[in-house]
């Protein structure tokens, strides 16, 4: 973990309250995906933890929802305003437990790590299933980027405007062998009914983001765990839904 | 910077090389610390609460931002005093040479007493912290802190079976905190750490619920600051034992005004959370701090407005 | 925005267009604010804390800035009763013809009388308001609204001499603020308004003196919000009687935290301060973000939280 | 009285310590020298009050020594730059009751209000006396201007290094009938001691600056005063030193 400052090189936005802020700086300790940065926002005292989409050679992205007053400030941010951020923290997918033909299941804004881990995968040769859900077309983003990816990709939308109507459970069509999961909570407990095994990207609100607070503390079967430190990704046999 | 500069203060016989420490809480066992500089540059560490039986502390959320501080809830997590004392604190000792401060909680008296019999005969612990901020389930669930009686039998109580300095850490949430210290003094108390975190709400308007899972939680940072220096400045007037001043401080310049309330040394908490650094810019400032204000030995500074 | 949105609320029968109210202390008798802009776009005013004999206030300086608010030790300037109700009172009714809060102060139970009595025949007041946060100069100068006793014994000596609603300001520097406003309610209180100030102290590192003469003084702003709506959290549960919420209000967003915590309308301090448009400003952005809450009716939500 | 944004045009230390200040926005209400303007800072939660030293045609100029936290972001502000403030405050020097002859005393970075007297009393065919006081040379700014005014001119500096040595009453050279003073409280202490009759710019430490807290209260011989409203500028009748 380093405090580096990162310099905007462009925030745009990509579906309706959703923006993709493409960022220069140090990227250099970043392992893997599912590790987020921590960000000092101007007049705000805790920072806001982001996923980190896609990074090397200096550039990081992160796709953020518009929610509050943090990301509403993120949202102002122009090319060549720069801020602080903690980076990089957590521990990313475990990607050495991934099984050749895994699906990576990610739902809505939160899907973004799957991307960067699915290029991972597919130039490991582990040929993984890509599976993305959103509520209707138009909130679809990214989609040319998965595509290119040259993996199975399925795509699934609550109102059926693009791919298959439903949720992400609907478009695994049974019970898969192992998963990789971003996405709300209620949707990961729904893939967790419908997986064997897996790797799951937990959500909790943060303060330090580094492991010295416990205010992200999730009870595990292996005890209480620290989201931020332990996590963010967890294996599915540690998870109590 | 001057060779004259001298950043040593002394807490009841213990020498510290400056007066910065990490408030327990927002430190943890100091590893993810250890990580980020060499913790024997710190004046002590108070570490994490610890109770006699394990914690996995309040639900979730339990932290919250607001504008010039945050809101917590963790409820004490903490893997309970065996744990700590067995596993936590030799670790730390690796890390951390210095005499540690053992925060401890407990929820009646007799609780206390065994955290602070073990914390005797831990010997990297120099300080025994006693956190009184708690509910009293033996009364009904009112905080032990809140009512000077109470906080006087805690001291006695821990000062009965520890030959190590005790130092009782007052809650801000009560009508007269002075007597309340003097009653700690009486009762033979070494020294008072002042001030836990204020009684704290948000409420998130669009879900129409308390942003914490708990209600209500500790407010601490910059916001808390200008009640924590009145108080450490009452406290000073009604006490003579040393004081730890905290709440709210985040620059050099807050030390040295928390020292001039009457703090012997102050502790760093919320503050660690949003810039880990912290300790270390603040322990690096100081000197050129008390240089440009014609400081030559911090402790003198202690209480003098 | 929609023609349904209202934005009305009800103190003890007196209904407001909406529950915006400068607080007293940071509006004068409104004289500098109707330059700026028309008051009767205010739900009401309560104008500058009133006392029987005229006062100059505490030394200077007596003002000063932290970080997220500032500190005040004014010491309840104003003219003195007589003039307030024979002059201030009536040019402020000439300038806002809602029905106005008396806000009034006292050293002694008679004077808080005395003040009412006063207002009670004042026509264009419609709320007396009464602070309790004031040195009971005939008990060693203890502040009246620490004590529950000595608060509802002045609840119930103003009730006595005044027909119009009385509501109770209380001192956020309690441990128990429940407690408190339940005695006012039970002394007969129509409504309480909290918070006052917390009590705070800054220095000056550079001069080593309190930044004020007064060495302490009440802390308001921003970075008392949370303390506020805790406070005022706790209070709707423990009384019946409409609140008036304040400490930190500077949005739309943070009145209607307020009112969602249990205030029934809310008061504007030290924003006025920093912004003299600030109460015009929320007014005109409290529909557009009720609409945008789904809020029709703004007390649907009051205490809901 | 208005919020107005004003934009930093040129931000210059003219002595060690102290900045001359050049914005640009509305001076339409300003109505004489010793008016003042109250600037919000970012992070800061009062305003701070600056006197307004020259004005017109829709500049201003400030000039402040930077003393603490305000200040010091007051000088890190660069070309470009914007800020609020609010504009004017305060009631200036009541220029009619100004006489011909009368010695307008100015002390340190305080002494630029009467700069601008100094020139439309001059405008006026008042002729005054102009006297600044300086610790030493150094110090001395906006020197040439003054000279250039065309008015009577005399400088002290303390340590003798220019002009006078001594203090500015020592420029005085006895008793005068008519004074106006800007600078420190001793300085203008030992001013209204020798003279008859005047106008004194108070300092105070202010909140609002536009008469509403009662804070910045100066006892006067007609009862109690808020110099932010009332002021800056009293009678040296009223004045109780
Ligand atoms: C490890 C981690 C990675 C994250 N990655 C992303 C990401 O890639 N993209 C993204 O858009 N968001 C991400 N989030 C969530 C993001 O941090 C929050 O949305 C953000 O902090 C909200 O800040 P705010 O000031 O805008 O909202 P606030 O004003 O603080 O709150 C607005 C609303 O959002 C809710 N909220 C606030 N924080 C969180 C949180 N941590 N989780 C869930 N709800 C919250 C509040 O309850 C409230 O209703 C991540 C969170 C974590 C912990
Ligand atoms: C009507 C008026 C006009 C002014 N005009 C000018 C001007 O033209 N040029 C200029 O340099 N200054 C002027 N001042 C003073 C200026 O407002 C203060 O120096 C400034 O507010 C200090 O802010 P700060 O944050 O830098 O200092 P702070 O961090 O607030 O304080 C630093 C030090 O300055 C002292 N201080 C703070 N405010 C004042 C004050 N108002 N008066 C005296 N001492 C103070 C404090 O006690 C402390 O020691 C004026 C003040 C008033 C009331
Ligand atoms: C997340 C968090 C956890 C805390 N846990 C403890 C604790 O276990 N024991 C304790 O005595 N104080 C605890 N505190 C209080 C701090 O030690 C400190 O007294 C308080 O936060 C005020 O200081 P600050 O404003 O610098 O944070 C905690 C504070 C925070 C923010
Ligand atoms: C300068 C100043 C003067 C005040 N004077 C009074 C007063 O006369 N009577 C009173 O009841 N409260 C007084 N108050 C307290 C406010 O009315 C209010 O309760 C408090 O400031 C909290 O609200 P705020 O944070 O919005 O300022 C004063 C506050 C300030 C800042
Ligand atoms: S957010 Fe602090 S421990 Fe995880
Ligand atoms: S500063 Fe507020 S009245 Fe003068």
């Amino acid at each position: 973990m380093k405090d580096n400052r990162y310099e905007v090189i462009k925030n745009e936005m990509i579906a309706p309250g959703t923006f993709l802020l493409t960022i220069a700086g140090d990227d250099s300790e970043i392992k893997c995906p599912g590790q987020f940065i921590n960000i000092k926002i101007d007049g705000l005292y805790l920072r806001r933890p982001m996923s980190i989409c896609e990074y090397g050679g200096g550039r990081m992205t992160i796709i953020y929802k518009v929610v509050g007053k943090g990301t509403d400030a993120l949202s102002k941010l122009q090319a060549g305003d720069s801020f602080d951020a903690l980076c990089p923290l957590g521990n990313g997918f475990m990607i050495d437990d991934i099984p050749a033909g895994a699906m990576l299941i990610g739902g809505g804004a939160g899907a973004m790590p799957i991307y960067k881990l699915a290029r991972i995968l597919r130039d490991e040769g582990k040929d993984p299933h890509v599976i993305i859900g959103f509520n209707r077309k138009e909130e679809i983003f990214f989609a040319e980027e998965f595509k290119n990816l040259g993996t199975r990709l399925t795509v699934a939308t609550m109102d059926g405007s693009e791919g298959v109507k439903g949720t992400v459970v609907d478009a695994m069509d049974g019970t898969a062998d192992y998963v990789c999961v971003c996405g709300p909570d209620p949707m990961m407990k729904a893939v967790a009914e419908h997986s064997k095994d897996g790797q799951f990207d937990l959500g909790a609100r943060m303060a330090c983001g580094f492991g010295a607070c416990m205010g992200c503390t999730v009870i595990t079967n292996s005890g209480p765990k620290r989201v931020c430190k332990d996590g963010p990704i967890f294996k599915q046999a540690d998870i109590i839904w | 910077m001057s060779n004259m500069i001298d950043t040593s203060v002394t807490l009841s016989g213990i020498k510290l090389d400056n007066p910065i420490i990490p408030a327990s809480g927002t430190f943890g066992f100091g590893k993810e610390f250890a990580q980020l500089y060499d913790l024997n540059i710190l004046g002590s560490i108070s570490f994490k609460g610890t109770t006699v039986e394990a914690r996995d502390g309040n639900k979730t959320p339990r932290v919250a931002d607001c504008q010039a501080g945050m809101l917590n809830s963790v409820g004490l997590q903490n893997p309970g005093l065996e744990a700590v004392v067995a596993e936590e604190i030799p670790q730390l000792a690796e890390l951390c040479s210095k005499p540690l401060i053992a925060n401890i909680s407990g929820f009646s008296v007799e609780e206390f007493v065994t955290c602070a019999k073990a914390m005797d005969s831990s010997d990297p612990v120099g300080i025994i912290e006693v956190n009184v901020s708690c509910p009293n389930v033996h009364a009904g669930g009112a905080n032990f802190g809140t009512d000077a009686g109470q906080t006087a039998e805690i001291t006695k109580a821990v000062k009965a079976v520890t030959s190590k300095p005790v130092y009782i850490k007052l809650t801000p949430n009560v009508t007269d905190i002075a007597s309340i210290a003097k009653a700690c003094e009486d009762a033979g108390a070494d020294g008072i750490s002042l001030i836990n975190t204020l009684l704290g709400m948000r409420i998130d308007i669009k879900r129409r619920q308390p942003v914490l899972a708990n209600r209500m939680g500790g407010y601490s940072g910059p916001g808390i600051f200008p009640v924590a220096v009145r108080m450490v400045s009452q406290v000073r007037e009604a006490v003579d034992i040393p004081i730890i001043g905290m709440g709210g401080i985040s620059s050099a310049e807050d030390v040295i005004e928390m020292m001039m309330a009457g703090a012997t040394a102050v502790q760093i908490g919320a503050a660690n959370l949003v810039d880990p650094w912290i300790c270390k810019t603040i322990i690096e400032e100081l000197p050129l701090l008390m240089e440009k204000l014609g400081i030559e030995k911090l402790s003198d500074i202690v209480g003098i407005v």
